[in-house]
């Protein structure tokens, strides 16, 4: 999403990406010349939620009855 | 504790009512936060009071008497006389409105004004000293502080205000009468905007700079397209030279200059303005206290929110290290540190800051400039439309200047522009918008522009970024 | 076959070298196709001779004329004169050196120049017969063609343009000297344009409009804003009135009306002039060789591409159906109908078609007003600024009117502006580029706007409709 250093995206979805706490500079801009949109950041909230819902959910890595659990995925 | 000093508390303090301050106050209000603004001097501050207005106001007048004098061409015949005193009544009654609705705009978003002058007692609490003798004080306590204390003029070594003969920039805007010869030292834009008015209303101005050129800060062929009109204008202009002191003579002043090497000329004049830049106001209000440092030359380091390294103290305007000494940048950053003691999600991030000379003609800058673009790691595409090409601009008699645009080539994203021309400050709004949008060469270029306007030559310009242009010839 | 009649061939036959057509031939010749442009009267059309152009520099100098003679108020004193012959000379000096430059533009892009009218001899071949007697005629034969003959004006029943005594616009734009009475028949905006003009000049101005208002295309208050400083410019409004006919008086000409009720009144003159509106020219080229039919009215109905019933003859500005009659609309529509021949993915899909009035103060409007946002189901939010509270107008000295910006309730998206006011016509361009970005209001109010400039206000009225301004009180 950056070109020469820049991110290009209007200021709305600039405030909407700090609203959502979302790196502007870390999202793949789906606009013309990789402008990032309103769509963008909200899917990278999204993304960024269900990895931290995965993370919180995932089960430790205990042994069961002596044997190793496998990561949950999605 | 003195008489009259009691203890109030408040959300939001602002110190000084400018566009940085009064904006700020009325964003924090409009937020639901308790905001209490004080100010020593007048509300609007230096904007509306001794800066942007009253310029502004001086310079319609001068242009359009002097314009309806020199428009034989399109068969104006005229022989305008500028009664100088109208004009100033004209002018104050502009900045009274302003002023008066200011003040009243800030009581209708219910901000608590208070006048007077704020010290910081320590980090949570100024003394306001109120106006004349015996009026007492009283201390406010406040949660957080924003501080928008603004400018002053330099002086410089041997010219001292105090002597009618020596104008501030301020002096010049109240002037009761115009000088018949002016000496103005320094070429930057406030130089540049009084010289041009009162070469207009009649004065022989000459401009004395110390580096080469005029409007130092900008480039070098839109500098020379306000200089070229200058010349024309009767202005006379000396390079290389700094003012090195002035003397009375029978009927006026001698203003002396000195080169690098040492060379002395000397300047016959009545009044001589000094315009050679500002400096920030955070020496008379014992900061200290509050445990915020500003630097070597008096600027305040702020971050994105306008935060101070003290976080319940923000820092705007004219103060501000970094930014731009402007009206709009103090506003914006007014709303910006409101609006984030509100806890909204706002930032300076700004891509695009616009700046306007009021000259003749008008300049109007944004974003980055050719160069800058480079330094920045892009491949520049340029496009330029001469306002001698615009139909518009034939039809306004105006046709110096013209509009670049700078832009990415791989990407086709705008960076940047200048305009030098008729209504540049107003047509650089565009380009502004476009840069914060993150739009490309094309974009501007398909959007339909009005027919006959000055705005068309926004719009020629990036299709000559894209070699397509109608118009020009592309390169 | 006549003599001289060879057949040439083209790949692209534009017919009319309007804004329309010039900049189809243009654009077309910039994508490599082999492109022929034939003019019957003079290169850039209506627009460049006897509209847009010649009616904007008048404007100017009428108006820069009246300003300086009325503004006592900022001290100005002057009693300007118009020497009618050196003002012609002026514009007639601009008109031939912007149709100069569309000739040369043409010839540096490689378009082949044709002088000559066109006709159709069937949907691969026009005839066109040079200028004056004997000169000939040749035959073209064309892959496709772009038709671009542009309109004339209406004439109404009884009042023939032979007359010296009833003005077109094209005789107004050419007066020789300031008429003492003029009767306008017409109030939309080419009348109102030339009314305000003629009024400045000095003429008693009558207008005559059959409808209850002037410029009855826009918002009642839009037109309400012209109105009332017509009314201060002394310019005498009779709606609900029809002109029904003229006849010699001793000294002049009496006009006489009729109102729907069937009452009579009578206006006394020196010139009539009639500006009723104009009719697209499809009559003239024999347009149905070519199996194109125009409809009752003589508009021609096309596609997003600009393509005609016959796909391979496309018809833009003034003659097609749907869009409105203005320059960059036909500018527009050419650069699509040339893009589309060379296959460019191009389609005329602008979402904001601004329009600019130039009278006193200007009109630009752009997308949407509010009752159409609520026909196309939006709920709209609508934001004000007067400019009596923007700093810039107020020191310009032209306060009167207002930015209006209407945009998407739920979505915030911009959909439309009406503006009133000093340089409505350019101002306007930023909300256009913002409705083809897809801009929202948080947009435009976080773009930072410079100071102090008229453009402030598209930002407050933005910030108006969030409900956040900071110069005006909020709904
Ligand atoms: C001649 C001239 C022309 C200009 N033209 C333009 C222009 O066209 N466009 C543009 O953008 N900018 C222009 N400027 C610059 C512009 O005026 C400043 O950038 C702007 O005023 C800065 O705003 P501010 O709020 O930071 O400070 P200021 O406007 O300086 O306001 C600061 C306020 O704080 C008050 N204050 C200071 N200390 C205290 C205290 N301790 N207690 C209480 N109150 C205090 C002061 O009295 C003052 O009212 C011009 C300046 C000048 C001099
Ligand atoms: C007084 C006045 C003021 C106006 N002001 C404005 C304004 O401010 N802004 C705006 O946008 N619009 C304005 N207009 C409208 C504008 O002039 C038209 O919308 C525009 O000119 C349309 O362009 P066009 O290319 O379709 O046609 P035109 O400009 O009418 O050009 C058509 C050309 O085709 C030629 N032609 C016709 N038939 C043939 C043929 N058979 N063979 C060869 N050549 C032929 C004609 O000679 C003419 O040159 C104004 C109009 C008038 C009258």
């Amino acid at each position: 999403a950056e070109s020469g250093g820049r991110v290009f995206a209007s200021p709305s979805v600039r405030r909407l990406a700090r609203e959502l706490d979302v790196d502007l500079a870390s999202v793949d801009g789906s606009g013309p010349s990789g402008r990032v949109t309103e769509g963008d950041v909200r899917s990278a909230a999204e993304a960024a939620e269900a990895a931290e819902e995965a993370e919180s959910s995932r089960p430790r890595n205990v042994e069961i009855n002596g044997e190793s659990a496998t990561e949950k995925r999605d | 504790m003195v008489v009259g000093d009691i203890a109030t508390g408040t959300e939001v303090l602002v110190i000084g009512a400018g566009p940085g301050g009064y904006v700020a106050a009325i964003r924090a209000a409009q937020q639901g936060l308790d905001t209490t603004l004080v100010e020593k001097d007048a509300y609007g501050g230096t904007c509306l009071n001794y800066g942007c207005i009253p310029s502004k106001a001086l310079i319609t007048s001068a242009d359009l008497a002097h314009q309806a004098g020199h428009a034989e061409e399109m068969g104006i015949h005229a022989d305008p006389v500028v009664d100088m005193s109208q004009l100033r009544d004209w002018k104050d009654g502009i900045v009274d409105q302003l002023t008066g609705g200011v003040e009243k705009l800030c009581k209708a978003n219910g901000v608590n004004l208070i006048e007077g002058t704020a010290r910081f007692k320590d980090e949570n609490a100024v003394r306001i000293a109120h106006g004349g003798e015996g009026q007492g004080s009283e201390t406010i306590e406040f949660e957080h502080c924003i501080i928008a204390t603004g400018s002053r003029v330099i002086q410089i070594p041997g010219f001292d205000f105090a002597n009618e003969q020596v104008w501030s920039s301020r002096d010049a805007l109240a002037a009761e009468t115009v000088p018949d010869d002016l000496v103005v030292v320094g070429g930057g834009y406030i130089g540049m905007e009084l010289s041009t008015t009162f070469a207009k209303l009649g004065a022989n101005v000459t401009v004395v700079e110390m580096l080469d050129d005029i409007l130092p800060t900008y480039e070098s062929d839109v500098a020379r397209v306000v200089r070229k009109r200058a010349e024309v204008l009767g202005i006379d202009m000396h390079f290389g030279e700094g003012a090195s002191g002035w003397r009375e003579e029978d009927d006026g002043i001698m203003v002396t200059t000195e080169t690098e090497d040492g060379e002395e000329n000397e300047y016959y004049a009545d009044k001589v303005l000094v315009a050679v830049g500002r400096s920030p106001v955070t020496d008379t209000m014992e900061i200290e206290n509050a445990g915020v440092e500003p630097d070597e030359r008096g600027f305040i380091e702020v971050d994105d929110f306008r935060r101070t390294e003290v976080d319940h103290i923000y820092a705007i305007g004219d103060i501000v290290e970094d930014t731009p000494m402007l009206a709009h940048v103090a506003s914006q950053e007014g709303i910006v540190a409101a609006e984030h003691i509100a806890g909204e999600p706002v930032a300076f991030d700004s891509q695009a800051v616009p700046a306007a000379v009021f000259t003749d003609p008008e300049i109007g800058t944004v974003g980055m400039t050719e160069e800058e673009a480079e330094e920045a790691g892009f491949t520049p595409a340029v496009g330029e439309m001469p306002f001698q090409a615009s139909g518009r601009a034939l039809t306004t008699g105006h046709t110096e200047g013209f509009v670049r645009i700078v832009a990415d080539e791989d990407s086709g994203f705008i960076l940047g522009a200048q305009i030098v021309g008729p209504e540049a400050s107003e047509l650089v709004a565009e380009l502004a918008l476009a840069i914060e949008m993150g739009a490309r060469l094309e974009d501007v270029a398909a959007t339909i522009h009005t027919h006959p306007t000055l705005a068309e030559a926004v719009m020629e310009a990036a299709e000559n970024a894209l070699g397509q242009a109608i118009h020009t010839l592309n390169r």
